[in-house]
């Protein structure tokens, strides 16, 4: 079935070492609101490698989630986007609706948070499965079915043909998080952007959807999760990207970040697990239509410095590759 | 599909509504004052016998306790015996069949085209929302909701019927009827502007309640799930958006369907076309009470119908009630 | 923006008819009833919209119907909202069996045909404008708490009503001080389109002459005009006014309660993705 | 390519639910039609020449039939005489009739050689049924024979009326709204269950034969057999116009040829149409200020005489925009002729000061504000009750009292009642109120007994007892003679004029207005005051087209 997919980036005829999937540059998200313009992800540079396992992770409203929407060009009419997002040969935020529906679903997919919403009520889940095959002509209709049946049986469901024919209110949290995977995974598309997959499920069921993403997420397929279960992350993810007040603060290889964090924000947030002793961070992030002028995690910083109050930092590499906004690491 | 023990659960409800209505209908009509004796019969004289009022009475049963008048009217309506037109002496089922069969002339097209326009132009304006076409939509809809019915009827037949003489004035037939007995087209003729008219406002009813029902749609997390999957705007509004928004409208379109047997009465007034409003005005103003019980049995039967088919309608498209898991 | 300026356009109809209702004494000092001219004149200096049949000032009628037209509009309306809106916040609130009796209720008064009724009761009782903005108030109610009642569902289940009775507040207080600001807006927008509908009811039920008919207001204007020959003799100064009136009112508070009703319910909002 | 698919079949699908509908409608259509056309086989083809008369609503006609309603508008049923407008009989079913000096006994020669339409002649036995008919069955209409003891046929032609009292006015009775008509027996004998029953031949002798009953429309030929004058007419088509706009519209596009009961407004507009004429038919209607004379302050003779001053007849009258003035003790001049006692006429004239001054006399004073106090002490206000029939006419008189009382310092307020049970209990509470004749009334002395307290009805609606009066009304009934019927009336309105428990307001007449160009005539005859009344339309002829 990969071979007919001819890929419209043309992405298989590209050499596979480190090549760039997604290259995210200089993305501005900006939405009018009442109190003002509010910038929800603010110069946002990060590139996504092929076959790599990448985390964003971060609070809510943090603009995680609109970068996510921005990669699959499913953000509101009315949000200002600005920048850049390359795909293969084409940037994501320019393309025409064809061509960015022929990539949605079929080359980039989405496990959407929120599975008791995100799933059609009053359609079956064969049905709801199989769509992304029939629209993107991958097969025949009944050839979709089958193929719905065959991914759902992979995903665990013990009589897939009869889970096909039933309805979402039918299906428990858990179930239904895998009905998401399997409407992602069904056309194997090159990128899974996973939107906080795991949120609202109980621990048992959280261990199995994290493990079954694992199982499905291999080869030259690529993982973009969004989250801020860094449990979830560290279990998924090679390179973890933390997001702060819509900028990213840090960015590093999964377990260097979680061993060893660099920016104070992602310190704390370390700092607040459970496992850690449960240390909140003081304070609350800043409000999106009125950020400070100088660094955004100033007024919440247990090390701030003079500078940081009025001076914006600019995300540096370290010598050890790893990338970090702080003025500490200057 | 749908299971017996739901659709006997709706239909034993629905019996028991019917007969809750058919008692508070009788003891409301019974209870008010004044009656067909001294609205119609005293005013044909001021000396009226009183061995002929008594004799109405007996006739009628209206000598009798309340209780039996009103054991005996449930048999009877159980019976389907409507009872007698105090002013006219017919039986009161076959008046208002008579009558009613001419208001569906205009309320059975007008209603269908009705919900069909309104809903149509309903999803696309709700799919549109905040652009300048539903705007302006949303806006010309607006107007033509708020103008009072009847004062589009008499602007209607003041320009078509009596200026640009497009239309007749009004009544279900042209003369002709007499020597070729009715035409469909002649009486589609007389029937084409009540018709338009009633199209008009309820498809701006349905309208508005598409809209707003297709905006709540379009927020919901299952539309961003099919952008995901790359469907075009066109299949997500009809196979994804459409199917769910109409789940609401199914409650309410019944319900309006329901309400405009007696909201025509404008039109009928207006238009002169002598159907079930009017039936209604004639039998308020001689009082007559087996004929009015008559007819608030019927919107009360049809609206108990609505009920029931709205339900049934529901579960057969939204799974969720089908199964009864819904809350 | 063509939005604010058509709410704000609305407002200002709506502020103007008020006006002229409250200061009627004071515009036509006459009364609706004094005969001031011959039968149907036609507009003229003295006259600004002419004369009835009976040679009763026109504009007079105009500016004192106005008061019973939007009193009746207004307090049926109030009267629907308050209703609907205390006992569904009571059984949105209580639920239980409090709910069930009211919605099985509900459910069964629903299939009377309320306009039906409110004809009837009109006409048997003959009962002036404001017993039959009562009584419309009370029927019109029925369908309203079914909308309060989910409403304050949605709102009672969030935490902060949870928090509050938690902390040991009274009922009659989270019902009133944090169930009840919450679905204001709804009460708002309900407000202003009930009166709408209740209004235009109102001058229909005129018009079809089941209606108290010495009481001047725009419908019982309407109905004269109509009955006595108007349209058809194109008196358009005895019909028009009080038709323009009953419009411009209706399209005034149309327009409002839809601006309110897409202020405040965000789902009506564009939120288009 | 694909969004042209789609458009497509979204179009093909609203098309396929456009036929649909479209079907549905004609399935209706046809259920319609089979369900109300009639299955009457002599279905004839309308001449273009029949007279169109707008109704209110065919259906009354074809669920009423003359049993249970007597007295058919149109003419196919007919009484045994009619009453014109001059106040005089003309022979109908009876050629002539002779009453006892008693006013006892009746006796009426009916007309030779009649037959009913269907072919049967035509006898007194069918006189003598209808009485016992309608007795027997207790037919609400059969109150209009409630004086009638028996009825004797000595031969065919001749039925002798007994009464159990003496009634001079029996012809009125009989022969004036809604009267009696004559129903064939050979269709009656054999309906049990009258109340119920539906007729659907309408058998009658009158001019004009039942024809069909269409959708909106009701047919009726001329009987070409008819005894009297036939009619020139080809027929009468009724066609349904629920409401008086529409009434005049369609007069205008000459859909219907004639209009009743138009206003005068609606009269002065027509008047400068080219091809509509507008007639009237004089003081057919009449209004008052009545006084409840059991009530303060109109139980205070002084005050009602105050206040008959009071009445500003020439405004009223002007308002109402036809008809006159009226200054009578309630005899409608034009129709009542010389039974209209002289010496009472004028008595209620126009003068305010007259008004004021008799009011100080009685012992109403005004108070700094310009109220009137009664002998009370108290300001006297006066409530007005309305009913819902005549209602609009009524208000004129209210508008114009408001007026003129009101300079008196008297605020008058109204009270609605639509129910008329209501209105009646209303009219026994408030001083003053105001009363209309929409069908004639006041045209002989027989009229006036309802200001007298009869043994069948305890009281009247003035409250008004004079036991003079009452014992003329009652004298009234068995005298024969017009001369003494002319002097007891006389008397009666001198009281009236004395005690004034009403004071007559205005006449109104009926306005019609009719297309010339279709037929002439509608102004010939001295019809009563309907347009369907059969000595109007007897005499109608259809204008040449030339």
């Amino acid at each position: 079935m990969s071979e007919t997919k001819g890929g419209v980036a043309g992405v298989q005829e590209q050499t596979r070492s480190v090549r760039e999937l997604i290259c995210i540059s200089g993305l501005k998200v900006i939405f009018s609101s009442r109190s003002g313009p509010v910038r929800a992800v603010d110069s946002v540079d990060l590139a996504i490698r092929e076959g790599e396992r990448i985390g964003l992770i971060g609070e809510s409203g943090s603009g995680k989630t609109v970068t996510g929407m921005a990669i699959l060009g499913l953000l509101p009419v009315n949000a200002v986007i600005i920048g850049k997002i390359r795909y293969g040969d084409y940037d994501l935020l320019t393309a025409p609706d064809r061509t960015l529906q022929q990539i949605r679903g079929n080359e980039i997919a989405m496990i959407s948070q929120n599975s008791g919403s995100s799933l059609n009520p009053v359609m079956k889940i064969g049905d709801q499965v199989a769509e992304p095959l029939v629209i993107h002509r991958i097969c025949s209709v009944p050839d979709a079915h089958r193929e719905a049946i065959r991914i759902l049986a992979e995903l665990g469901f013990d009589d897939p043909e009869q889970a096909a024919t039933r309805y979402p209110h039918e299906f428990s949290g858990g179930m239904r998080e895998r009905i998401l995977i399997a409407i992602a995974l069904v056309c194997r598309p090159h990128l899974i952007v996973a939107d906080e997959p795991t949120a609202g499920l109980d621990a048992q069921v959280r261990a199995r959807i994290l493990k079954l993403i694992t199982s499905q997420i291999s080869g030259n397929r690529t993982l973009f999760l969004i989250t801020h279960d860094l449990g979830a992350a560290s279990y998924l993810c090679d390179r973890i990207a933390v997001m702060y007040a819509g900028e990213i603060v840090e960015c590093g290889p999964a377990k260097d970040v979680l061993s060893l964090p660099l920016h104070p924000y992602t310190q704390g947030l370390i700092a607040s697990l459970p496992s850690a002793g449960l240390h909140p961070i003081p304070g609350m992030s800043p409000s999106p239509a009125s950020l400070p002028r100088g660094c955004r995690f100033c007024e919440r910083c247990p090390a701030v410095l003079d500078r940081c109050d009025c001076d914006h930092p600019e995300l540096v590499f370290t010598e050890s590759g790893r990338q970090v906004r702080c003025f500490h690491y200057d | 599909m749908i299971s017996g023990k739901y659709l006997l659960q709706r239909l034993c409800y629905s019996g028991a509504s019917f007969i809750v209505c058919l008692t508070i209908t009788f003891f409301l009509l019974h209870l008010m004052p004044g009656d067909y004796i001294s609205n119609y019969l005293l005013s044909l004289s001021n000396t009226l016998p009183k061995e002929i009022v008594d004799q109405f009475r007996e006739q009628f049963g209206l000598n009798l306790p309340l209780t039996q008048q009103y054991v005996l009217y449930l048999g009877n309506i159980l019976h389907g015996q409507w009872g007698y037109s105090y002013a006219y002496g017919q039986p009161v089922l076959s008046m208002i069949f008579g009558k009613l069969c001419w208001s569906l002339v205009l309320l059975v097209p007008a209603t269908i085209l009705g919900i069909l326009i309104g809903t149509v132009i309903g999803a696309w304006s709700g799919w549109k929302s905040g652009g300048k076409k539903d705007f302006a939509v949303f806006n010309v809809m607006i107007v033509i909701r708020a103008i009072p019915e009847f004062w589009w009827a008499i602007m209607a037949v003041m320009i078509f019927a009596f200026y640009l003489q497009w239309f007749p004035l009004g009544g279900y037939a042209s003369i002709s009827v007499l020597s070729t007995g009715l035409d469909f087209f002649d009486v589609l003729h007389h029937a084409l502007l009540p018709i338009i008219l009633m199209t008009f406002f309820i498809a701006t009813g349905n309208y508005y309640v598409m809209r707003n029902s297709m905006i709540a749609v379009i927020g919901e997390d299952y539309i961003t799930t099919a952008r995901a999957k790359g469907l075009d705007e066109r299949t997500i509004l009809w196979r994804h958006a459409l199917k769910n928004a109409l789940l609401p409208m199914v409650t309410i379109t019944t319900f309006q369907c329901a309400g405009i047997i007696m909201g025509n009465i404008f039109i009928e007034t207006v238009f002169s076309w002598p159907g079930i409003g009017y039936l209604t005005t004639q039998a308020l103003t001689n009082r007559d009470l087996p004929l009015l019980e008559g007819i608030f049995l019927l919107d009360s039967l049809i609206t108990i119908g609505a009920m029931l088919v709205a339900d049934i309608l529901s579960s057969a498209i939204d799974p969720r009630i089908r199964m009864g898991t819904d809350e | 923006m063509s939005r604010k300026i058509i709410l704000r356009v609305s407002i200002a109809i709506l502020g103007i008819f008020i006006a002229i209702a409250l200061a009627a004494p004071l515009l036509a000092p006459a009364g609706p009833y004094a005969i001031t001219g011959k039968p149907l004149q036609a507009p003229d200096a003295d006259h600004l919209f002419g004369t009835n049949e009976v040679g009763q000032d026109i504009f007079a009628q105009l500016v004192y119907g106005a008061r019973i037209t939007l009193l009746f509009g207004f307090c049926s309306a109030l009267l629907a909202v308050v209703i609907s809106t205390s006992v569904g916040i009571i059984i949105g609130y209580y639920g239980g069996i409090v709910d069930e009796i009211v919605c099985r209720a509900i459910d069964v008064v629903m299939p009377i045909p309320m306009f039906v009724l409110l004809i009837v009761l009109t006409t048997f009782f003959s009962p002036g404008v404001l017993q039959v903005s009562l009584l419309m108030g009370l029927l019109g109610s029925v369908h309203g708490i079914r909308i309060m009642r989910s409403q304050v569902l949605s709102v009672a289940r969030t935490s902060f009503v949870e928090g509050a009775k938690a902390i040991g507040a009274s009922d009659f207080h989270v019902m009133f001080r944090h169930i009840l600001p919450n679905v204001m807006p709804l009460v708002m927008v309900k407000f202003v389109t009930t009166s709408q509908h209740m209004l235009v009811m109102g001058v229909g039920l005129s018009f079809i002459g089941m209606w108290d008919t010495s009481t001047v207001d725009w419908g019982t204007m309407i109905q004269n005009a109509y009955s006595g020959g108007g349209v058809a003799l194109g008196l358009w100064w005895w019909i028009l006014p009080p038709g323009i009136a009953v419009v411009g009112i209706s399209l005034a508070l149309a327009l409002i309660g839809y601006s309110f009703e897409e202020k405040f319910n965000p789902r009506v909002g564009v939120n288009r993705i | 390519m694909k969004i042209t698919l789609h458009m497509r079949t979204h179009r093909t699908g609203l098309f396929c639910v456009l036929c649909v509908s479209f079907l549905l409608i004609s399935c209706f259509f046809s259920g319609c039609t089979t369900s109300t056309a009639p299955k009457n086989a002599t279905m004839t083809r309308v001449s273009v020449s029949d007279v169109i008369i707008p109704v209110e609503d065919t259906t009354s006609i074809t669920y009423t039939s003359s049993m249970q309603k007597a007295g058919t508008p149109t003419g196919i049923m007919e009484g045994l005489v009619i009453k014109d407008r001059d106040g005089k009989f003309d022979p109908a079913l009876a050629e002539s009739w002779n009453v006892s000096d008693d006013a006892k006994t009746w006796t009426f020669h009916l007309a030779k050689n009649t037959t009913w339409n269907d072919g049967i002649p035509f006898t007194c036995a069918d006189v003598k049924f209808t009485n016992d008919y309608m007795k027997k069955n207790n037919l609400t209409m059969g109150y209009v024979l409630k004086d009638v003891q028996s009825i004797d046929c000595p031969d065919d032609n001749t039925a002798v009326f007994h009464l159990k009292t003496s009634y001079s006015f029996f012809l009125d009775q009989i022969s004036r709204q809604p009267g009696l008509s004559i129903s064939p027996k050979h269709i009656w004998e054999n309906v049990t269950d009258p109340q119920h029953y539906q007729d659907t031949q309408f058998v009658g002798t009158g001019p004009f034969v039942y024809v069909q009953t269409a959708p909106g429309y009701v047919q009726l030929k001329r009987n070409d057999n008819y005894y009297g004058k036939v009619p020139e007419v080809t027929g009468i088509v009724l066609k349904t116009i629920s409401n008086a706009d529409s009434q005049v519209l369609a007069l205008k596009n000459g859909e219907i040829d004639v209009v009743t009961d138009i206003t005068p407004t609606v009269a002065q507009s027509l008047a400068g149409e080219k091809k509509i004429s507008v007639y009237s038919i004089n003081d057919t209607g009449a209004y008052e200020v009545a006084f409840n004379t059991a009530q303060y302050p109109a139980n205070l003779s002084a005050f009602r005489h105050a206040m008959s001053h009071a009445v500003d007849r020439e405004t009223i009258s002007s308002i109402f925009g036809t008809g006159r003035p009226t200054n009578t003790t309630f005899l409608i001049t034009g129709l009542a002729g010389n039974y209209v006692n002289p010496a009472d006429v004028g008595m209620y004239d126009y003068n305010l000061t007259k008004a004021q001054e008799m009011l100080a006399i009685a012992g109403f004073t005004r108070n700094s504000d310009g109220k009137l106090i009664g002998p009370d002490g108290k300001p006297v206000s006066i409530t007005i009750p309305l009913g819902s029939k005549g209602g609009s006419g009524n208000q004129k008189v209210i508008a114009v009292l408001k007026n003129d009382w009101g300079s008196l310092g008297i605020p008058i307020t109204t009270v609605s009642y639509d129910d008329q049970t209501q209105y009646r209990k209303a009219v026994n509470q408030y001083p003053v109120f105001i009363d209309a004749f929409p069908v004639t009334l006041h045209d002989d002395p027989d009229a006036l007994g309802n200001f007298a307290v009869t043994p069948l009805q305890e009281t009247n609606y003035y409250n008004y007892n004079n036991n003079e009066y009452n014992a003329l009304v009652a004298q009234l009934r068995n005298t024969t003679d017009r001369a003494d019927l002319m002097k007891i009336g006389y008397r009666m309105q001198d009281i009236l004029a004395q005690d004034v428990p009403t004071v007559p307001a205005v006449t109104t007449d009926t306005l019609v207005a009719y297309r010339n160009d279709r037929f002439t005539g509608w102004d010939v005859g001295p019809g009563f005051h309907s347009i369907t009344d059969p000595r109007v339309l007897e005499n109608l002829t259809p204008v040449q087209a030339s």
